[in-house]
Parts: structure tokens; C-alpha cells; sequence
């Protein structure tokens, strides 16, 4: 099963099992379903709850806050994460806020397409996490399996509180995995996973790069005896700060990898937390690995360039470990 | 209109009146933290909208509708604890003033980004629509001349135009946004022009005259319940106060207020003209507005403010998902 | 219009055409990275519309206006180079095929987010007149169907009436916004009729009729330039193509496709039956299209990619700025 | 002069120097002169040039962007910071991006009256920096000084690049110097400045919490004869980290406060840098005091207890200190 897949079964079961759950989105109803296909098939088995939406993100986001003060369980699509600017005010100011200010809760979910690939440039590439998290009130979850788009698209519609829900577009028919949604297991949200288990430095990261970082430990494994132990944040906000810091106990040494921007991002914050809580088990310097500081280039060269991968991300373990 | 339809909505005029009298009392007296905003020159066509919304449908007033909110079930006790920030009712001291509302009435919270609240009005009459409650029910929302051109309003009324929701849309076009005058917030004859770039039922009234409101927004609502799809209706008025005590709106001009009466004004002298009540019964309805008002203050003053040590300071309703922050 | 700016307005269709085909091509052959967009169906209403701008105007043409661009300054090895991520030209590989421009020229480099343009060319035309270089000058933007229900265009519109400016504001209708039909785009019947809303004037013409283009453009233009404020032209036209070269637009209905005509056979075949030009004559537009436009294609192929060691990965102008960053 | 009088006083000469610059934004024309008075007395002196906007902040960052690209020196008025998350879109993805994409500079300046004061509510009180800076390409002044507010601003409107100013509202009226701009020297654009100098903590903030920050530092010295150095970052992106990390080099301690919400805010942004290039000299590990992580509270209880205060920075000193 593909990434986009397991994101399309997790909205048809969701669809079928509870009848407050709708799609609401630009280019998901119909044959047409969407522009990415993740909601392809779903209006002709769940006629009246794949609603196309007009180009009005704002309008999207406030009317998901609505249905999900009256009892639905909206789901909305972006057809770009990098859209979500438009929406920022009503998820932040509005989903954020309502259930501190009012005790009611807004259980909508948000899929946000993220992510770069070659050629998608400064507009379809960004990754949002760093200003979907900072306000207090939003669930931020990046699943970077095909069983966590699955499992985490679940848990996100049933959450009480709003999700951003970030899919990486390169994953979408990159990433294939054997996977039975009845035999897989599955940690909550909330829960960071131990990707692969190591003793020499924690290597930390979410999304598409997990897929990096455990290259990274494989080549490091291979030709250093470097055994690094990968977390894949999986939820960003909240944050699985006990996984990470234990993990750091027994290791002592920690990488972040992102690739997001570097300023204020999640590797910031990740890297607060482990130096400020976990000061007393570090052997080294925290570092970050993250993207260039610059819009993301169009030109896939550049774009190769701009993104953090597996050599580099190996590079800054290995100067981490060797400090 | 009947009798009692008039006299109710004069009613809902004194008590909105008096209670925006009081809360700016109450901030003179240095017992409100936050702004005060009135509603005076407005409560005529703020309780008219509200006057015919009924159990189950939705309402998001804004800033000038003290009038339209009492009439929809919010009560002078909670608007004065709100305003003095109490940690009983709704919003516990963690929000205030006009931002309260309580959901479960369908009376929504407002936040303070204009225009933000029309959008989340359709998604309440759109899930009531897919979860087959939706039946004659509408949704009534109120916004201003300057809150008008914001973004968030035009993809929300296109988007209640698209969706066919019966949403009504109550512009109050009290001629000023804060300090701006009309020819800077817009340059169209009249707001209503919208209305048909939309798709949109539209309606005007004289939003001094008392009559004129009910009729307009009976009809409107009217309109939406029976399935006509969204209605825009705009009145023209005055603001009577300033932005907020805070403001003395030195900037009206005596030519602006020249042009517009106070409804209020104008519904008694109607109301008397016509011998639908007299002088000792519009004082009777102003002393029991104050009195009730009284008793409200008396006792959200006598309420506990909120505790910053009671608080457990997490924005999450699921619990168990903060218990992993370290 | 005179015989002479008719051919002219074909020749710029044909080079559009042309090089929408070949940019086609290109990325078929795997040599461009990104999406490409194609105008096609819509050339004689993007030409007409740039053809009346002259020097010192600006421009923000939008993903299906190669014709438009191209009238306006931009040409075919910019184009390709853009698409092919070439490092020479102005965007260096940094972005991509429609997101071309040169702010020297007044062409501005469109950002993704539909709507964004049109305040951004209000702010080019307010700076003309604050610095007292407006004289006759005018902004023309280029906006979809789906678009006009963004926030950020009707709060650009209304920002454009507020402050009279002479922006133009040029809306294809093409019955599609990316796979959604206009039904679930907008209510009204007509979008021209939210040019009364924001006090704009408004015109309306088929866009599959060049001449028709050139008129109501030359007029809109025209009437932006002498002072008349903001004007708002709206064309019905079809996209004959998918919204982009991986998309085969499957739902256009064979219905909606008897509707509408392709701008350019209609124009060759009206310009030959007037007798204005011959099939010779049209033929030497077409084969001086591609060859200027295989000169093109040759060049861009050779010239160099960016480097990444090559570049300091700065996104401030003021490099002293980043030098304080460890 | 008061911190608003020499907001004005740059303003005023700005637009005396410089026939570029004209000011937009909502109120701010005619005798009134804005919510908060900034432009007061402006639009007499300089009329045509001092333009009030519609509520459309949206439009309003993107006429600001098209006048820059123009010649002209737009300088925009948000009426509270907290509302350009509705002109976020145009700022981090138009006037952001528009120089590394096209090689022309936005000369843009954003004045966002930001931070808290007691009874202003979830809506009127935020600190905008974390999202306004994560995407690259924006430059994000907070001044916390007199001076600074006159000489940032106008740097600010000097600047090629796009400016976010952030003003706070409770230093507008409150904060009174003696101030003679002939005379004071001034830090440029870009600089952190060190406001006490200390050896035991390196204490860093930014605008209003640098107040608290230096009773912090008083009530050290005093009651414990510690001696605190505070460091006023001023300008948050770029980021003077070479001043940051000499400090840290002399101090070995490091502790940030911020009236900002914690997650991925300019406190872990700066933790992260200490962290990770000044760890050889940390002898306690690096923290941050933030505001607690929900809205802002409008009953001033409650508000005073979400925002950090001296006495809480000083006991996290002398936490660190001890440490
Ligand atoms: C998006 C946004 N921008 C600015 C403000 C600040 N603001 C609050 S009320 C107001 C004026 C509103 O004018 P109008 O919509 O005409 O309503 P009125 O106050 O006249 O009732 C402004 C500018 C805001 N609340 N939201
Ligand atoms: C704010 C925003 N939302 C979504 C998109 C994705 N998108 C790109 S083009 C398009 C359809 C545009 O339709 P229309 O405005 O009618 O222009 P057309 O493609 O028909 O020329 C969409 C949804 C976008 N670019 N910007
Ligand atoms: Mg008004
Ligand atoms: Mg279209």
C-alpha cells in the first residue's frame, strides 16, 4: 500500500464509520478526486459528503471551526500546505482558541500537503509546522509511514482538538509498505516512535526525512559501526519530549534533521528542550540539520541542494559522535 | 407589525441601552480592565435581527449588538461578569467583554478579526445541513461597513452564496469604522450593491426606524428559513458613541449627526404617537431594565475573580495530550 | 479596430500558441522540472489586453497568459529558460515557468497565492502618483474565475476603487477553476456584476472573439487611463487545455466544449474571410512563431544550469545584515 | 520623550528627509492619528502622504509591497500586531521572497503595536515574532528603549529589506527617557546591545520583558551579588549571535525571557544557537521563561501571571547560577 493510499483508506473508513465526518476541499469531489487523488472514489460511495470548495482557504478553515462547534467532524484539504497562509487566522486565532476561551472543543482536521520535490519551487514545496505549532491549541502530526497515515488520519479525525494534519507530497506514491490495518500496531498521537534503536546518538527527525535519517544510520551502521538511534517525532505539537530525552540519557549526543527552515522551527525547539532538560546527559553539542535559509529553489539541483540528506545528515552525526 | 412584537423590541432598545450604560459606568469606575464598546444608536436593528431567530438557529453578533445578544439569551449577568472578568460564567475571566457567547446556545464567541466569524456561522448551518438538522433553521450574523472589506467577508459570503445556506448577513453601515469615514472604507453607492455579486437576496432599511428593522429583518429571516438561499440586509445609521468609551469621536462631523436620529428616541415617540404605550409605561420598562441591571452588577461584583493558581494553563481538551510534555 | 493592430493581435496569439505547444513539448521531453500551464483558448483575450499598455505600465499576468506576457516585454527564451530552470535570465533557477517577470519592466513575477497580485499592483500605481510619476500610466492584472473568491482580490478591488486608482482588473471566465466548475465557484450570474459592488466600471465581451478583446480592452483601458477609476473587464472563454500538462481535464463536458470556439481558428478564419490576411500570410506568422521560438529552445538548452556551490543561500539584500550570523 | 513621542518623531522626520516614504494604514489620517496616536499631528504636516487604509490588512501589506517595488518607502500601520496574521501571506511569501527570486530588494517597513497589557485578551496581545521570522527573507526589529524606538525605526525605513517593526503597546505610554537624538548613540540594524554588563548569567530579552529583565538583574545584584549580564537582542532575524555567544563565552549561564509563547518561539531560537555553538562553555544548561502556553488571559490576574515577571527571572537565575 502507498503513503496516499493509506491516507485515502483511513478517509473512507472514517467516512463510513462515522456519519458527523465530511470532506471539504478544491478538486475532491467527483471522479476528479482531488489534486493529489487522496479522495478519489469517496463521493461516489459517500454521495453529499465530498464537497468541492471555491479558492477561499479562509473561508475553508472558519467553516470547519463551525461544523465542528455544531457537532461534525470536518475534514479539510489544502490543496498546498503552502496555502495554509491564507487560513493561518482561523487556525490559530479561532480553531487555537475557542476551547480555552469557551471550555468547547473544535475537532476539525486539516490536510495540509507538504513538502518539496524537484521543480515544485518557492510555492508548493514550504513545510508549515513551525507557525501551524507556535500558538497554543493546535495538534500538529507528520506522519512519515504509510501505517502512521493511516493510523495518525484516524486518531486525528477522532481527536477533540483541531489537527494539522501534514502529508508529504513526495511520499504520496514514493513510499509503499506491506501493511494490514488490523495486524499493524500503532502508537497514539502524541507518542514519538523509536525507528531504529541505537546507542551512540539519538537522530531526530519527522516527515519525509525520516526516510534520510535512517539512511543515514544504515550507511553509518555500515561503514562507521556507528549505531545511531532514529525517532521519528511523528506528533510535533505536542511534543514527545520523554521519548526524546530518554532516548538522549542513553546516548548523549543529539541531531536533529528537518527540512524545514532552520529559525524557530521544531529543530529549535527540539534542540531547547534537549539542552535546556536533558543538559546533564549531553556529551556533545545539540545540533540541528535543517534547510537552506532561503525560499525553496526550482530548480532541482538547487533543490538537492537546499534540502538536508543522508550524506549530510551522516557528516553531522559523525562530527557529533566524534566530538 | 403587532403590538407586542413592538413593544418586546422597545423593551430589548431600553434594556440594551441601559445595560451599555452601565458597563460604561462600570469602566468609569475603573471596574472593567478592558474596553467598553457600545451599541447606542444601533439597538434598534441589533434586537430586530435577533427578535426572529429562534431555539437552534445561530448567532454571531459583533461589538454594537448588546440589544440583539440580550434578545437572543444572553443575559445582563453575563455581560457584566464578562466585562469585570469573573471567573463564573462562560468565559472564566480568560476572555472578556464583547468576545463572550456560549456555543452551546448557538450564540457564537467572537473573535476579534472581522470578518472571521460569517464563515464558521456556514459551517454550523452546513453540518446541521449534512446531519439532517438543518429543517427551517438559519444562522444570523452581523457585521460593519469597514468589516465589510475584509477578505475573510467575501470568501464567507461567497461561499454561503455557493452552498445556498440560509444565512443572513446584518451590515450595519453606521457610516464610520473607528475614525474612517465611508469614502475611504468603500466606494460603491450603496454596500447592498454586493449583494447581487454574490447571488445574494438583498434588503435595505432606515436603521433609525424602529419599524423599518423588524419588517426588514422579519423578512429576511423570513426569507432564508423558507430555503431562498443567503439574504444581505444593510441599514444605514449612526454610531452614537464613540469606537469605545475609550474614544470621545471627536471626528463625527455635526453634519453626520444631523442626518440620523437615535432609534430609541424615535421608537418611544413613534410608540407614544400611536398610543401604543405611554410615558409611564416606557419609564416602567426603563426602571425595570435598570433594576434588573442593578441586581446583575450587584452580584457579578460580589463573584470571585479568577485564580491564577486554580488554572491549569493547557489549550488542549484532550487531556492525555499534554501529560507527555516534559 | 485598424487592420494593422488586428494582424498584430494574431501574430502575438500565434506566438503564444507556439510557444505554449513547445513548452508542452519540452516538458514531455523531460527537460522541465516543473508544472507548465498552458493559455491555450485564452490567447486573444491575454493579448488584447496587454496590447494596450504601453511603457511604464505594469502588468501581472497570470498562469494562462504566455500571449499577454509576451505583447508586454517577456519573450520566448525567457520563457523557456524560466521553465527549464536555466540560471541565465532573471530568475536564475530560483523559481519557475509562470512565475516569471521583470519588476524593471513593470512585468511583475506572480506569487502563488491567487488574489496576491492585485494589491501589489495598487501599491505600484499609489507610489506613480504619491511620487508624481503617474501621469496616464495604468496597472492591468489578470485573474481566473476561481480566483475572484479569494480574500486577497476582493480586499485589492476594493482598495483599488477606495483610492481611484487606474488599475484594470482583466477576469477570464473559463467555466473551470482547476477541475471545479463555476457552479461551485460563484452564485452570481454574471462576475462582472461585482464590479457595481465595488464602485468599479464594467465591461463584459466573448472571449473567443479577438476583435471583441481588442475592443473592450482598448476601452477599459482607455477609460482607466483618463481618470475614470478602476475598471473591471469580465470575458467567458473555455480553458482548451488541462489546468496544467498532467492533467487531461477529463470533466470538461462535450457540452461546455460546443460552447465555446477556439479563440484562434476563429480569429484566422475571420481575418481570412474579411480578406484582412491570406493563409500565406498566416502561415509565415506560424512558421516565424517556431522559428523564433526553435532559436529560443536551442539557445536556452545551452545555456548553463545553476550552481548550487555558487550561491550564498542569502534571502536579504543587505548583506551586511547576514554577516552577523554565526 | 516618551517611547510613542519618538516612534512619531522618526516618522515625522522620515517623511521630511525622504519625499519615498508615505504612511498607510487604518485611522491613522487626519487629527486622529491612529489607535494609539503614532501618526498624530502628520497628516497636517505632510498632506497626501499619511493615507487611511480599509480593514483589508491583507491588501494592505500587498500595496506596501507593490509601492517598494515602485521606488517608494512604504511605512504600513497594523492597528494591533495580532492582525497581521491576515497579512501573513503577503509578507513571508511576497515580500519575503521577492528579493532571493527576483534580485529586487521590498523595502517595506510593517509597524505591529504587539505585546500585552492587562485587559487587552487573547486578541490584542500577541507577540508575532516567532511566525514572522521563521521564513527567511524578513527583517524583525523589537525595540525596548527610547532611543531605540526612534533609531530602529529609522534604520527600519532606511533598510532594502522588509521590515517588521514591533512596537509594544504598554512601553508606548509608559517608558519615558531623556533622549536627544543628536546626541545618542546608536547600535545599527542588526546588533544586540548589552544593557548591563555581568559575568555570573547572561540574561537575554527583547522588548517589553528587557524591563523585567534589568529589576531581575537589580534584584540579583543586591540581594545575592550576582551579577547578571542582559543582553536586549533589538533585532530578532537576523539574529546577532556573535554578541549572544561572547556573552555566553564570559558567562557560562544562559537564560532568555520572553513575553512569547515558548513553542518555537525567538527563546528557542536562541537556545538552540547556545546550544549547539556555545555549548564548550556552558557550565548550567541553557533555559527560557516564556508566557504560559495558552491565549492571553484578559482578567490582569491572570494576565499577570501568564507573562514572565522579574521576581520569576530571577529565581530561574539563580537557579541557573546554582546550578
Ligand atoms: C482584521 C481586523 N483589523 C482591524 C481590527 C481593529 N478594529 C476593531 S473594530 C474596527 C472598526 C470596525 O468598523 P465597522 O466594521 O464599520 O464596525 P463598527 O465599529 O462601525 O460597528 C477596527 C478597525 C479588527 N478587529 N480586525
Ligand atoms: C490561494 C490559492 N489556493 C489554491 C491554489 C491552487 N490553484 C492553482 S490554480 C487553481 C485554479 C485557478 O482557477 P481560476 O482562478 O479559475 O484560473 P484558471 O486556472 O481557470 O485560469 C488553484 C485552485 C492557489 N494557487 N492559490
Ligand atoms: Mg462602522
Ligand atoms: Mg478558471
Amino acid at each position: 500500500m502507498k503513503y496516499l493510499e493509506a491516507i485515502r483508506l483511513a478517509l473512507g473508513e472514517a467516512l463510513a464509520e462515522d456519519p458527523r465526518v465530511f470532506l471539504y476541499g478544491q478538486d475532491i469531489a467527483g471522479t476528479f478526486g482531488g489534486a493529489f487523488k487522496a479522495t478519489k472514489g469517496l463521493t461516489e460511495r459517500f454521495p453529499g459528503r465530498v464537497l468541492n470548495a471555491p479558492i477561499s482557504e479562509d473561508a475553508m478553515a472558519g467553516l470547519a471551526v463551525g461544523a465542528a462547534l455544531e457537532g461534525a467532524r470536518p475534514v479539510v484539504e489544502f490543496q498546498f500546505g503552502d496555502f495554509a497562509t491564507i487560513a493561518f487566522n482561523q487556525f490559530v486565532n479561532h480553531a487555537a482558541t475557542t476551547y480555552w476561551r469557551t471550555g468547547r472543543s473544535v475537532p476539525l482536521v486539516a490536510r495540509l500537503p507538504v513538502g518539496g520535490t524537484p521543480g515544485g519551487g518557492p510555492f508548493h514545496c514550504q513545510m508549515p509546522e513551525a507557525w501551524l505549532s507556535h500558538h497554543p491549541g493546535l495538534v500538529v502530526v507528520a506522519p512519515a509511514t504509510v501505517a502512521d497515515a493511516y493510523f495518525l488520519l484516524k486518531d486525528a479525525i477522532a481527536c477533540q482538538d483541531p489537527v494539522m494534519f501534514l502529508e508529504h507530497k513526495y511520499l504520496y506514491y514514493h513510499l509503499e509498505a506491506d501493511f494490514d490495518p488490523r495486524r499493524a500496531e500503532h502508537l497514539g498521537l502524541g507518542r514519538a516512535a523509536i525507528r531504529r534503536p541505537g546507542t551512540d546518538c539519538t537522530l531526530i527527525s519527522y516527515s519525509g526525512m525520516v526516510h534520510e535519517a535512517l539512511k543515514a544510520a544504515e550507511m553509518l551502521s555500515q561503514q562507521h559501526d556507528i549505531e545511531v538511534e532514529v525517532i521519528d517525532l511523528r506528533c510535533l505539537r505536542p511534543l514527545d519530549t520523554e521519548t526524546i530525552l530518554a532516548s538522549i540519557a542513553r546516548t548523549g549526543r543529539c541531531v536533529v534533521a528537518t527540512e524545514a527552515w532552520p529559525f524557530g522551527g521544531i529543530a529549535a525547539e527540539v534542540l531547547s528542550v534537549v539542552a535546556s532538560q536533558g543538559f546533564r546527559w549531553l556529551d556533545a553539542p545539540p545540533v540541528r540539520l535543517c534547510a537552506e535559509d532561503v525560499p525553496v529553489p526550482f530548480h532541482p539541483d538547487l533543490f538537492a541542494a537546499h534540502h538536508p540528506d543522508a550524506e549530510r545528515i551522516a557528516d553531522l552525526v559523525l562530527e557529533t559522535v566524534r566530538f | 407589525m403587532d403590538t407586542s412584537t413592538r413593544i418586546t423590541h422597545l423593551k430589548w432598545m431600553i434594556l440594551g441601552r441601559a445595560l451599555d450604560d452601565r458597563l460604561a459606568k462600570l469602566k468609569a469606575q475603573g471596574e472593567v480592565p478592558g474596553s467598553v464598546f457600545q451599541g447606542r444608536g444601533q439597538e434598534a436593528y441589533s434586537a430586530a435581527g435577533a427578535m426572529f431567530l429562534k431555539r437552534g438557529d445561530c448567532y454571531a453578533p459583533l461589538i454594537r449588538d448588546t440589544a440583539g445578544r440580550l434578545v437572543f439569551g444572553d443575559f445582563p449577568l453575563e455581560a457584566i461578569r464578562t466585562h469585570i472578568g469573573r471567573r463564573t460564567g462562560r468565559m472564566k475571566g480568560r476572555d472578556g467583554n464583547i468576545h463572550r457567547g456560549d456555543p452551546d446556545l448557538g450564540l457564537l464567541p467572537m473573535i476579534s478579526h472581522l470578518g472571521a466569524m460569517i464563515s464558521v456561522v456556514n459551517g454550523t448551518l452546513l453540518a446541521k445541513r449534512l446531519t439532517g438538522r438543518l429543517a427551517d433553521h438559519v444562522g444570523l450574523v452581523s457585521i460593519g461597513d469597514g468589516a465589510m472589506n475584509t477578505g475573510a467577508t467575501h470568501e464567507a459570503l461567497n461561499q454561503a452564496a455557493v452552498e445556498r445556506l440560509p444565512l443572513v448577513v446584518q451590515v450595519a453601515d453606521n457610516q464610520v469604522a473607528y475614525s474612517t469615514f465611508s469614502d475611504r472604507t468603500y466606494a460603491c453607492r450603496d454596500l447592498v450593491d454586493r449583494a447581487v455579486g454574490y447571488g445574494m437576496g438583498s434588503l435595505t432599511c432606515d436603521g433609525t426606524d424602529a419599524d423599518a428593522c423588524l419588517a426588514t429583518m422579519h423578512e429576511a429571516i423570513a426569507r432564508a428559513r423558507c430555503g431562498e438561499g443567503p439574504q444581505m440586509v444593510v441599514a444605514k445609521l449612526l454610531r452614537l458613541a464613540g469606537h469605545g468609551t475609550h474614544d470621545d469621536a471627536a471626528y463625527v462631523t455635526d453634519e453626520m449627526k444631523s442626518r440620523f436620529g437615535d432609534c430609541l428616541q424615535l421608537a418611544e415617540r413613534t410608540l407614544k404617537v400611536q398610543g401604543v404605550i405611554d410615558e409611564s409605561g416606557i419609564a416602567a420598562l426603563w426602571d425595570e431594565a435598570r433594576a434588573s441591571i442593578q441586581v446583575a452588577v450587584t452580584q457579578a461584583l460580589a463573584e470571585p475573580i479568577p485564580v491564577a493558581a486554580d488554572e491549569d494553563w493547557c489549550a488542549y481538551s484532550e487531556r492525555n495530550l499534554t501529560e507527555l510534555r516534559a
